[in-house]
C-alpha cells in the first residue's frame, strides 16, 4: 500500500494543469458563454490532451490508463472551470464513434431524471442516457427542447425536454453501464474537488492581498477559520476521490460503490460550503459577475446535483454500508 | 405581554388588505429588470398611489407628509404589502429606509422640509454614497475626499455598490473632510447627483443584474449648505443611518423570508421522486418544520424589538442578531431548494411544472449578498459580542 | 400589541431571580445529588414562592397568573438550575391534592415514552401519566422500578419501569390533557431558554477573565464570535418562549400548538448548542465536575427530551404549518 | 496510488487476528474505573503480552524491542486491535504515544536504552507534566520554574490535565529554567515521579473520573542527567512530541468513530417509535450515510497521511486536519445519538433492551474533550490557516 501518487500520476497532473492554464485562461473559459457553452478548436484540443481517450485502451486508439489517472485529470479541469460536457464524452469514448477525437460531443442524462433538463443542447451532438438497462445513444437533433434562461451558470447552457424521451439505439448492456455510472460520479467528483481546492487558492489569495482595518483580513481569526475548514474539507474529500479512482480500477481493494458515494458525497460537499465561503470572504467583491468566485459556485451547484446529489449517495452509503 | 392588536390596528389591516385588493389587480406590467428609467417611473408611480391613499411612510410624522402612525402599524403594512405581492419598494429604497429616516434625525429644518415630502410622494430617488473599494467592513477608513473651496465642497474619489445611482437625483455621501483623523474626519453630504464631475458606470452582479454601480467623482463642487450636521461629524450620522438598518429595517425581509418557506412547501409537493412528492418525505419535512419554528421564533423576537423600539424611542442593536439569523436561515433555505431541485436548479427559469424552481435558484445566488451587504456577518457578530455582550475589541 | 413584560412581570421575574439566588445558590443544587435530586425544605419553599400554584385560581388557592407569567418563572427556575419534577407538579397543581403546597412531589411520563424512563424514582411522591385519553395518577410506590445509574443529569436520578404502567386513577380528560401536555412544553421551554442564557453569561464572564497569550480570551474572533451565536440563539428562542406563553393564555392571537412548537424547538436548540459552546469556551475546565458548565449541559440534554424532542417538534410544526 | 496491502502486510493482518481471538478471550476481568493502581497492573500485564508476542511498538526499531515493521503494518495492528476489543493502551497511552517518541527522537543513547524497552515491555508508566491552570492553550507561557542548583534541577511549580498521575513512575515535564524568554526558555525533564514534594490530587472530570491530575511540585530535586536535549531547548522538543500527537495519533481514534457509527445503526435498529424502528427514518439513514461517508473520506485521507509519513520519515501538519475533522464528526455522531434516543439519553446506563444506549450517552459527554484536549479546535484552525494555507499570523 502506498496511497501517494507515483511519478506517472504526477506527470499527467501537472501535465493537465499547465494545459489549462494555457489553453483554458479564464477568459477563454468565459468566452464559451457566447457560444453554448463550447468551443470546438479547444474541445479538440482537449481530446488531443487524451481527456476522452484517458481509459480507453491503447488498441483501440485510447492512452490505456485507469481511473485512478482520470481522476486526476478531472480535478485539474475541475480547478480551471473548464466548461463542457466533459464526463459525458469521456464516458461515451469508444461508445460514440468521434467522442474520444473530440469530433463529436456527448452530453447525457439519466433516463428517470424527472427534470428532463438537458445540458450544451445547443452544441452538443449527442445524447447519452443511461438507465436500468443499459445506455443509449440518441442524436441531440431529435430531441423536442425547450429553452431553459437563464442557466444557473452561465457556461452550462440547459435546455428542457418537451417530450419523453426516445428510447435511443443501445450502445452498452446494464452491467458495463451501471460501472459507468458510477465511473461518471467518480469523475465528477473529481472536478468537484478541483474546484474546491481552488476557490480555497482563490479565497487565500484575497485575503492576504485585501486589507480592512490596517491589516491583511485574513488576519482575521473569524476569516482563518473559514478557511482552515475550506482546506480541511478538500484534503478529506481528495483521500475520498482518489481512493473512488483506484478502487474503480481495483474492485478488489474495496466496494466500488461506497468508495464512490464517500467520494461524490464528500467533494460534493466540499465545492459548495467552499466556494459559498470563498463569496464570504470577498465580500462585496465576491458578489460581481467580475471575481471567478460565482462562477467556481455555480459549478459547483452544477457538478454536485450531477451523477446522484449528495442526499442520494449519503441514502446509498446507509445501504451499501449497513445492509 | 400583548400580542393582541388593537381595535384601530385591526382596522388599518382590513383597510390596507381591501386597498391593496383593489388596486394590485390594475398595476401596469413591470418593466424589465435593466430598464431603470422605466424602472425609476414604474416604482416612484407605486410610491405616488401608495401616497395618495395615505400609506406613504406610516410611522414618518404627519407634518412632512408620513401617517404619523406607530410602529405596530407599520408592522402590519410591512406583513400585508409583503403577503399581497405588492410593488417592492424599489428605487425608493435608499430614500425611504436610509436617507429619510437620516436627514428626519440629523438635518434642518429647510432640509427635512424640502427632501421628506418629496421622497414621500415618489418625487425624489436617493443612492448611498458610503463604500468604497478600499472601504468595504472597514468603512470609517474611506478616502473620497472632500475640501471646502468657498461655499463649496470639491469631492473627488470613488464610491461603489451604489444602488440606483443611474435614476437618482441625490446621494447621501460620506466624504473625508480631514484626513489626520479617521472616524473624526468624515462628513455627510447631499450631493445631488446631475453635477458635472460625476460619472456613473453600473457593476454586473451574481446574477447579472446591474442595480449597483461605482460612482466616480472628479472635483464635483457640492454646496456647503448640502452639508448635513455639523463637518467632520458625518460618522456619528452615518451610525445614526445603521441604527435604523440595523433596527427594523429588516421586516419586510423576515416577511419575504417566512413567504419563501411556505413556497418551498408548495414546491416541495410539485416535485415527484420515487413516486411519491418530496413534501412527503420526513427529512424535508423536519427540516422545514425546523426553519418555520425559528422562523416564528424570529417574528416573535421582532414584535419585542418593535415593542422596545416603541417605548425608548431608537431601535437597539437587536437588529445585529435579526440580520445574523434571518440572513442565515434565508440562505439555508434557499440550500435545501437546491437539494430538493436536484438538477431542475440548472436553471434560473422554472423547469416545466416546477414553478418556483427558478426563482429559487435566483434566490440561492442572490442571498449570498445577505450574509454581505450591510455588515458582513462577521461584523455582525462583533457588534453582538463587543456592544451587547460587552467582550474587549479585537486589537 | 406591547410584547414587552409589564411592571408585573418583571416584579415576578426580579422576584424569582433574587429567592433563587438567595435559596437555591449553586452549593445547594449540587447538594441535593446525594438526596435524590429533591431537598424537601426548598421543595416547600419554592411551593410558597407560587412555583406550583402559579396558575392556578386565586379561590383554589392559587395566585391566578397566567401561562405567560409562568414561563418567566420557570426562566428563573432554568437559569438557577433548580432542579426536581418542577414542571411536572406544576401541572399536577389542582389535580393532585399537595402538589401546589410542595407536600407531595409529582413527576410524570407519556404513557407512550417506550423508554420507560422515570425521574426522580425515590424521591416523587406521584407519577402523573399523560396519554391521548386524558392525564391519569398513579403512586410511585406502587411502580416496578430498576435503577439506572449513573443519570445523564447528576441532579436528575432515573429509573426504568419494568412492567407495563398501571392504569392509574383519570384526573383529567383528553381536551384538557391535551392543553396539558403544551403548557408542559412551554414551561419546559421556560426552564431551556434559562439555562441558555445563563451559559451565555458563564461563557462570557470566563472569556473576560481567563488570559492566554497576553490577551483575555474573549477577545479572541473566534470564541467572540462563538458567544455572539449564542446570545443570537437565546434571544430568538426568548421571542417564541414568551409568544407561548401569551398565546396558551390567549388562543386568539395564533394556534397554540405552533405557537409550543416554535418554543420547545428554539429553545432546545439554544439550550443544548450554548451549552456545548460554553463548555468549549471554557477548555479543559469545562470538562471538569468543578466548573457548572457540565451541569448546564447536562440538565439541557434533560429538558431537550423532555416533552417532546427537537425533531418531534419540527414534524409538528410542518404539519401544523403546511396541511 | 496503490490501496493493495502487500502478501507481507496480507500475513501480518491474519497472523495477528489469529492471535487476538486466541488471547483476548483469556483476559481477566477489566478493573473498577477508579481502581488506578489494578487498572496499572492491568493495562501494562497486556501491554507485557503484546511485548512477548511480538506486537508491541510496531513501527519501534528492532534495537528497543520493537518490531520494526512500516506504518501501513502500525494501520493494521491499530484496525485489527480496535475492531476485536483488543484493551485500550490505557495507562501505557504518555509512553507509547508521547514520551517514547519524544525520547527515540531527542532523548541520548543512555536515555533511550534505558526507557525505550521498559516502555515496551509495559515496566514504565509516563505521565505528561505540560499543561498548567494559567498555560492551556498558551503553553508556552508555563510557569513551573525550575533553577539549577549544583547536579539538580529544582522544581517548583503546578501541573494539571496529568493523565495517569496517581501510578506513573516518570512525567515528561516541561519546566521554566529562564523567566526572560518565552519559548526559549523552557526544558523538557524526565522526572521520577517518587521525588519528595510531588503532590497528587486528582480532576473530576464531567463524566465523574479520575484520570486527569493536578500535580504540586515543591523544590523537588530532578538530577541534571534527568535532562532530554539541551536546557532552553524544550519548547522545540515539545513541539516533536505534538507533531507526533498531531500527525498518526488520532488512528485508533478513528477506528474507534467508524465503529461507533455502526453501533449507532445498531442502536437505531433496536429503537422503536410510531410502530418501524428508527433506522427504518429516512432522515436518519441520511444522517449516518452521510458521517459513514466523511469518515471512509477521512481514513482514506490517513492513508494518504501515512504513505506521506512512510516516505519522508516525519508526519506532517495533516494531523490538526484530521483532528478537526474527527472530533467534530464525532460529536455530531454522539449528538445523533442523543436525539435518537429521547428520554432513553437520561442515563448512562443501558435502558432496558436499547443495548449501548449508556455508553453513547457517555460519549456524548466524554467527546466534549475531543475539541479542547491536545489543541483545542481554534489552535487547529489556527495552526491550518497560518502554516497550511500561509495566513498571516495573529497579532
Amino acid at each position: 500500500m502506498d496511497f501517494e501518487l507515483t511519478d506517472d500520476q504526477i506527470a499527467l497532473q501537472e501535465g493537465l494543469r499547465s494545459f489549462c492554464s494555457g489553453r483554458f485562461p479564464i477568459e477563454v473559459v468565459r468566452a464559451v458563454e457566447a457560444t453554448g457553452g463550447i468551443d470546438r478548436d479547444r474541445w479538440r484540443e482537449l481530446a488531443d490532451m487524451g481527456t476522452f481517450a484517458l481509459r480507453l485502451a491503447e488498441d483501440a486508439g485510447g492512452v490505456g490508463l485507469g481511473t485512478a489517472d482520470a481522476v486526476l485529470a478531472f480535478e485539474e479541469l475541475g480547478r480551471a472551470l473548464v466548461p463542457g460536457p466533459l464526463v459525458w464524452t469521456h464516458l461515451a469514448a469508444g461508445l460514440v464513434d468521434g467522442a474520444a477525437t473530440g469530433e463529436v460531443v456527448v452530453t447525457g442524462i439519466e433516463r428517470d431524471d424527472a427534470s428532463g433538463v438537458i445540458e450544451f443542447p445547443a452544441t452538443a451532438d449527442v445524447l447519452l442516457i443511461l438507465d436500468t438497462d443499459g445506455a443509449w445513444r440518441v442524436d441531440v437533433a431529435d430531441l423536442a427542447l425547450a429553452p431553459l434562461d437563464p442557466p444557473l451558470d452561465p457556461l452550462t447552457p440547459v435546455a428542457r425536454l418537451t417530450a419523453p424521451l426516445p428510447q435511443g439505439a443501445k450502445v452498452l448492456d446494464a452491467g458495463p453501464a451501471a460501472e459507468l455510472r458510477l465511473t461518471g460520479a467518480a469523475l465528477t467528483a473529481g472536478q468537484l474537488l478541483g474546484i474546491s481546492t481552488a476557490t480555497t487558492d482563490l479565497a487565500v489569495a484575497f485575503a492576504k492581498e485585501r486589507v480592512q482595518f490596517d491589516r491583511p483580513i485574513g488576519q482575521f481569526q473569524a476569516l482563518k477559520h473559514l478557511m482552515a475548514d475550506m482546506l480541511t474539507r478538500s484534503e478529506v474529500a481528495r483521500g475520498a476521490v482518489y481512493a473512488a479512482g483506484v478502487t474503480v480500477d481495483d474492485p478488489e481493494v474495496g466496494p466500488v460503490a461506497r468508495a464512490v458515494a464517500a467520494a461524490k458525497l464528500t467533494a460534493g460537499e466540499a465545492a459548495v460550503e467552499n466556494t459559498k465561503t470563498c463569496v464570504q470572504v470577498h465580500g462585496g467583491m465576491g458578489y460581481t459577475w467580475e471575481v471567478d468566485a460565482h462562477l467556481q459556485l455555480k459549478r459547483a451547484y452544477v457538478l454536485d446535483a450531477a451523477f446522484g446529489g449528495r442526499e442520494h449517495w449519503a441514502e446509498a452509503m446507509a445501504d451499501l454500508a449497513f445492509t | 405581554m400583548d400580542l393582541r392588536y388593537s381595535e384601530s390596528d385591526l382596522a388599518f389591516r382590513a383597510e390596507l388588505r381591501s386597498w391593496l385588493a383593489d388596486v394590485l389587480p390594475t398595476l401596469p406590467p413591470k418593466p424589465a429588470p435593466d430598464d431603470w428609467p422605466a424602472r425609476r417611473d414604474w416604482d416612484t408611480g407605486w410610491q405616488r398611489q401608495l401616497f395618495e391613499a395615505g400609506y406613504a411612510g406610516i410611522n414618518w410624522p404627519k407634518e412632512y407628509g408620513g401617517r404619523g402612525a406607530t410602529l405596530t402599524e407599520q408592522l402590519i403594512y410591512l406583513e400585508e404589502t409583503t403577503r399581497a405581492g405588492a410593488p417592492y419598494i424599489g428605487v425608493n429604497f435608499v430614500g425611504m429606509l436610509h436617507a429619510g429616516p437620516t436627514v428626519m434625525a440629523e438635518a434642518s429644518e429647510e432640509q427635512k422640509a424640502f427632501h421628506l415630502p418629496r421622497i414621500l410622494r415618489g418625487e425624489e430617488v436617493w443612492c448611498q454614497g458610503f463604500s468604497e473599494p478600499g472601504a468595504g467592513s472597514d468603512l470609517a477608513s474611506l478616502s473620497c475626499k472632500a475640501f471646502r473651496d468657498g461655499d463649496h465642497y470639491v469631492v473627488t474619489g470613488q464610491k461603489i455598490w451604489t444602488s440606483f445611482a443611474q435614476v437618482a437625483d441625490w446621494c447621501e455621501l460620506l466624504v473625508r473632510t480631514d484626513a489626520s483623523s479617521k472616524h473624526k474626519g468624515i462628513t455627510w453630504l447631499i450631493c445631488p447627483m446631475d453635477l458635472p464631475g460625476i460619472e456613473i458606470r453600473p457593476l454586473r452582479t451574481i446574477v447579472g443584474s446591474s442595480e449597483f454601480s461605482e460612482v466616480f467623482f472628479d472635483e464635483v463642487r457640492v454646496p456647503v449648505s448640502q452639508r448635513v450636521g455639523d463637518e467632520n461629524d458625518g460618522w456619528r450620522i452615518a451610525m445614526v443611518t445603521f441604527s435604523f438598518e440595523r433596527g427594523t429595517g429588516f421586516i419586510s425581509d423576515l416577511v419575504e423570508t417566512d413567504k419563501m418557506i411556505s413556497e418551498l412547501v408548495e414546491l416541495a409537493k410539485r416535485v415527484t421522486r420515487k413516486g411519491a412528492t418530496a413534501w412527503d418525505d420526513v427529512a424535508l419535512r423536519r427540516e422545514i418544520g425546523q426553519m418555520q419554528a425559528q422562523m416564528d421564533a424570529l417574528w416573535a423576537m421582532t414584535k419585542r424589538n418593535l415593542a422596545q423600539a416603541e417605548r425608548n424611542g431608537v431601535p437597539g442593536v437587536g437588529g445585529s442578531v435579526v440580520k445574523l439569523y434571518y440572513s442565515e436561515l434565508f440562505q439555508r433555505l434557499t440550500d435545501v431548494a437546491m437539494r430538493l431541485l436536484e438538477r431542475a436548479s440548472l436553471s434560473r427559469d422554472d423547469v416545466g411544472q416546477l414553478v418556483g424552481s427558478g426563482s429559487f435558484v435566483e434566490e440561492r445566488l442572490r442571498s449570498t449578498s445577505f450574509t454581505i451587504a450591510a455588515g458582513t456577518s462577521q461584523i455582525q457578530r462583533n457588534i453582538v459580542a463587543e456592544r451587547i455582550l460587552g467582550l474587549p475589541k479585537d486589537r
